[in-house]
């Protein structure tokens, strides 16, 4: 017997609202499939008319776990149409935040995937931890999510000597916490039992449905956007990529936590050897004409901005696509002949940012001309409408 | 692979103090360079509109009350602000700073916004950043007060 | 493998297919071939090259045409395929069968400017709403986001 | 007089009022200890140190709107969470706590009502299975079957793990199991893989995590209770509360050696021991993370249902031979 489930637009192991159904027969999964588009926001409209320096606090928000990698992205390709290049020390702060904002965002991911397996006490020491690198990046750049240290030429905050030990001796911390919380979670065999095999994703598969970051990593494809095409000062920074073979939901969590380890390594090699200088340089307000692509390694993969400028301060075009919109394909593939049980798992496995790939169209009162202010009791006749309507069809696809 | 290999660190922690805090009874405390919420020294403001054009949020607005006296008045629209502080990097002349609060939270909208009349400021912009953008933070004071008296 | 070296090698495959090629910067490759061509070129850069990370797909509205970028990543660097399909007859042939993973793309293509693309296995709609109206396309350039007339909710106090 | 005791029994101690008092100050307890084992603070601001958090949530939810869903059974729906709170009810009028003449009989105690208790406690399973399908939801319906299938799971283990002491002591009387392992308090140590078991099963009869199945939020939204919602959702949760107190009370019956020692020694045992056994479910509740169906039934056949066996007929030996 199959029926449907619904998994969102809210359901509780999705933060944000995406709507997968599932056909399931019994507890086994026979059908997946995916609708965006609950929560778009336009913003590829929107960048077309504004400044590239308000353009920045645009891509920031267009996630809040990764604001830093769009916004990153975006100003390196600015920098390229402009014609200027931000000074060393400029640089190294960026890509520190930007390493700083994949610890915490693998630690998120970890707590998440605790939860998700219901394993409560992981998510609750994981976040715990987190804390620590959240108040580090709030002592550099004065708010805890939406970090504003990148502008056009540089970044806009230095740190101070003082700020730059605490950082290195908080990083002891960070390792040895990360080390120790992994050895006890890949020793807890129900949670182990949960991770281990689910979510298959062959090698071939990650390649053909052109998944990214840490989903195609696991799968044992060595794409690393810091590797392959180095921005920034990626090129002399010396770090692995780390790839598992296992293919399954385990193998996501190794490659997360290898990626901590190589990202602590990162961080402190930016520390130490942190050039003295100015920040940032002046950087014009208006762009020659021009495109430009720009790539990034978010830290669920890679994520690329194309950028074309007409002449204006305004860009022509900006189109973002961020990692997990690369993902979807490969998650609908995972999630085939699961377990019912699995979807919040696999789901969570390529550390899904919704609000990440769903940014492009305009939500305006236009919609299909109907006025935007509904009457209350217009809008319980609507909803009784379509609650007619829904059960109408239940009943055809639930024979109980 | 060790069976209840979590339980001695649950005990561990069972006699340690929480990790969390009481939260509206106890606060933390914010960083010195927070960003908090954007106000005005309306003394020194030359009415350049820089903050007005680079602000992302379209949060700032400026309007002319009495032209022959030169008197404006400034709106910051709290409920749009996405506190980024472009305000304050764009300002020639460190009229607009930041405060630490961040409980800003309010009934209605309208009790966000925030005002200032005032006579425009003859001052010299800071002559070591002239661009707005480029600039290095402009630094916060630790503990900013808030302008009562000039508010309308 | 350097910029050079790949450029004279993608010629060698493509052959005339390859209308023009160009490399503004490091690590960036820009090449055009025309629509009618692009899945067997594609097909042999897969095949003989090994280009089969397909990044994303940007369209660009530039008036009469859509521009449209292929972009695709390779270790060292980023090869863009760009190919212009006329706005008044928008058809676009799929690439699904050579990259299954372009098939979220092609899908927001047809969505955001109104794009037929041809022979696409799923072609429903992606990101917009089911209710919206045939024929807006949003990020058409004759589109224009009119923004509404904002309303605070609730009086002065 | 007799009459009046009966109701005494019923409605003040052991019955509905002291039942709620403690099943809500368990919940409590359960609370706190899980937070603090996470390096949270747990219910802090109801009563001195959140100790009214339960009740306030009790009673807000008392409070809450009451919808039942169109496609529902509705008299089923209606009726099962009353008819659950009974049964735990009743099941804890068993507990030999209240009574302090083992020798003399009564209502809540006889020959065999140890089968009474434990069949008491297999009805809440079924009547979550029925609530479940009662409410016709896809999730609630995928909830009402996992509910069954971990059912088949932990129940043989369950009744094995408890028998054996009931066999070693020679009396299907909870009074008489637990004056006679007071009486030889060594014994106890050979019931020790038993306990472990039941408290285990007990785990999973509560339906908490690794065996929060039926109701995992992050995979079937509420589960059996995702349509139930004010005063049915309090029933049902002073029904879980109840379950537990009832069932660690069971446990420490038969395998920690019951309540001796009259009203107030008697009555300290009973909270200590029972407080004991909670404490171990928060535990095992914090330390694991929440298996699959599958897992739980081939882990409940694999291992519980063979130890049990195991231990069932080491009893048997030891009772025959030694004994």
């Amino acid at each position: 017997m199959k029926f449907q489930i619904p998994i969102g637009p809210q359901h509780p192991a999705l933060k944000e609202p995406i709507s997968l159904r599932m056909t399931v027969e019994g507890e086994v999964i026979r059908d997946a499939d995916l609708r965006l588009g609950y929560n778009h926001r336009g913003i590829e409209k929107l960048a077309e008319e504004r400044t590239y320096l308000q353009n920045i606090y645009l891509t920031e928000r267009i996630c809040g776990i990764c604001s830093h990698s769009h916004t990153t992205c975006f100003v390196q390709g600015v920098e390229a149409l402009l014609e200027v290049v931000a000074p060393r020390r400029g640089q190294f702060l960026r890509y520190l935040v930007a390493e700083l904002e994949r610890v915490h965002s693998h630690l998120l991911w970890l707590g998440v995937a605790g939860h998700e397996a219901g394993f409560d006490s992981f998510f609750m020491y994981t976040w715990r931890d987190r804390e620590v690198v959240m108040d580090i990046l709030e002592m550099i750049s004065g708010n805890r999510v939406h970090y504003a240290i990148n502008t056009l030429g540089g970044v806009r905050r230095d740190i101070d000597e003082a700020l730059r030990t605490k950082i290195l001796d908080s990083l002891g911390i960070l390792r040895a916490r990360t080390d120790y919380y992994f050895k006890l979670g890949a020793n807890e065999p129900s949670f182990v039992g949960r991770l281990a095999g689910v979510g298959r994703l062959s090698k071939e598969d990650a390649l053909a449905l052109c998944a990214v970051g840490p989903t195609a990593r696991a799968s044992g494809v060595a794409h690393d956007v810091r590797r392959d095409d180095p921005y920034g000062i990626y090129g002399e920074i010396p770090f692995e990529v780390c790839t598992a073979d296992s293919c399954d939901v385990l193998g996501r969590t190794v490659v997360r936590i290898k990626e901590l380890g190589q990202s602590y390594n990162i961080i402190e090699y930016l520390l130490r050897n942190l050039p003295d200088g100015p920040v940032a340089v002046k950087a014009p307000r208006r762009a020659k004409p021009g495109e430009v692509v720009s790539r990034y390694e978010a830290p669920r993969g890679e994520n690329i901005h194309y950028i074309k400028a007409n002449g204006s301060d305004k860009p022509e075009r900006l189109k973002v696509r961020a990692p997990t919109l690369a993902n979807y394909a490969a998650t609908l593939a995972m999630l085939k002949n699961g377990f019912i049980a699995d979807i919040p798992l696999i789901f969570a496995a390529i550390d899904p940012c919704i609000c990440c790939a769903e940014r492009t169209v305009e939500l305006i009162d236009g919609r299909s001309g109907r006025p935007s202010q509904v009457r209350w009791s217009e809008l319980r006749r609507m909803a009784a409408r379509r609650a007619g309507r829904v059960s109408k069809k239940r009943n055809m696809e639930w024979p109980l | 692979m060790r069976i209840a290999g979590f339980v001695p660190e649950l005990l561990r922690h069972l006699f340690k103090k929480p990790a969390t805090v009481d939260y509206p009874f106890r606060k933390l405390e914010v960083p010195k360079d927070f960003r908090g919420t954007p106000f005005l020294h309306p003394e020194t403001c030359i009415v350049c509109r820089a903050c007005e054009r680079d602000c992302p949020a379209e949060a700032i607005e400026i309007v002319e009350v009495n032209a022959a006296e030169k008197r404006f008045k400034m709106t910051i629209h709290n409920d749009r602000c996405v506190h980024c502080a472009q305000c304050v990097d764009s300002c020639p002349t460190d009229a607009m700073e930041m405060d630490d609060k961040f409980e800003i939270s309010a009934f209605s909208r309208w009790d966000l916004k925030e005002e200032w009349e005032y006579v425009r400021a003859v001052v010299k912009p800071k002559p070591a950043a002239p661009a707005p953008q480029a600039a290095p933070a402009a630094p916060v004071s630790p503990s900013p007060v808030k302008p009562s008296e000039s508010e309308t | 493998m350097n910029d050079l070296e790949r450029i004279e090698r993608i010629k060698a495959v493509l052959g005339e297919r390859a209308a023009e090629i160009t490399n503004p910067s490091p690590q960036r490759i820009f090449l055009t071939v025309p629509a009618r061509t692009l899945v067997p070129a594609l097909e042999q850069l897969k095949t003989e090259l090994g280009y089969r990370h397909l990044s994303t797909i940007s369209g660009v509205d530039l008036g009469d045409v859509f521009e449209i970028l292929y972009h695709f990543g390779y270790d060292g660097g980023n090869l863009n395929i760009r190919t212009q399909i006329p706005k008044a007859d928008p058809r676009l042939p799929s690439i699904c069968a050579v990259i299954p993973g372009a098939v979220l793309y092609e899908r927001e293509l047809q969505d955001m400017f109104g794009i037929i693309v041809e022979a696409i296995p799923d072609g429903r709609r992606l990101v917009l709403p089911d209710d919206w109206p045939d024929g807006n396309y949003p990020l058409r350039k004759d589109w224009k986001h009119v923004r509404a007339a904002e309303k605070i909710p609730g009086g002065k106090s | 007089m007799a009459a009046l005791k009966t109701l005494l029994y019923v409605f003040v101690y052991p019955g509905l009022v002291f039942m709620f008092v403690y099943s809500t100050f368990c919940e409590w307890f359960d609370r706190k200890v899980y937070a603090r084992l996470q390096n949270r603070m747990g219910p802090t601001h109801t009563g001195r140190w959140g100790l009214l958090q339960p009740v306030a949530d009790f009673f807000k939810l008392m409070a809450k709107e009451d919808i039942v869903p169109e496609k529902a059974d509705k008299t089923m729906f209606t009726l099962l969470p009353i008819f659950g709170l009974a049964v735990v009810a009743t099941a804890m009028l068993l507990l030999p706590v209240w009574h302090f003449n083992p020798a003399a009989g009564g209502f809540n105690s006889f020959s065999g009502d140890i089968i009474v208790l434990l069949y008491l406690l297999s009805l809440p399973t079924i009547i979550f299975f029925l609530a479940a399908w009662s409410s016709t939801n896809v999730f609630s319906t995928v909830g009402g079957t996992r509910v069954l299938t971990m059912f088949f799971g932990y129940e043989v283990p369950l009744f094995l793990a408890v028998l054996s002491p009931a066999l070693l002591a020679g009396s299907w009387r909870l009074a008489e199991i637990a004056r006679f392992f007071q009486a030889k308090p060594v014994l106890l140590l050979v019931n020790l893989p038993g306990f472990i078991i039941a408290v285990i099963c007990v785990q999973a009869k509560l339906e908490r995590t690794p065996f929060d199945i039926p109701h995992a939020e992050t995979e079937i939204v509420g589960g059996t209770f995702t349509e139930f919602s004010g005063k049915k959702l309090a029933f049902f949760r002073l029904m879980t509360d109840v379950e537990m107190v009832v069932s660690s009370g069971l446990l420490a019956t038969v395998f920690l050696g019951g309540f001796p020692g009259g009203l107030v020694l008697g009555f300290l045992r009973f909270i200590v021991k029972t407080l004991f056994v909670i404490f171990l479910l928060s535990l095992l509740r914090a330390a694991t993370s929440r298996i699959r169906v599958d897992q739980v039934v081939s882990f409940a056949w694999g291992y519980l249902a063979p130890l049990a066996v195991v231990q069932l007929f080491f009893v048997i030996l030891l009772k025959g031979f030694v004994l």
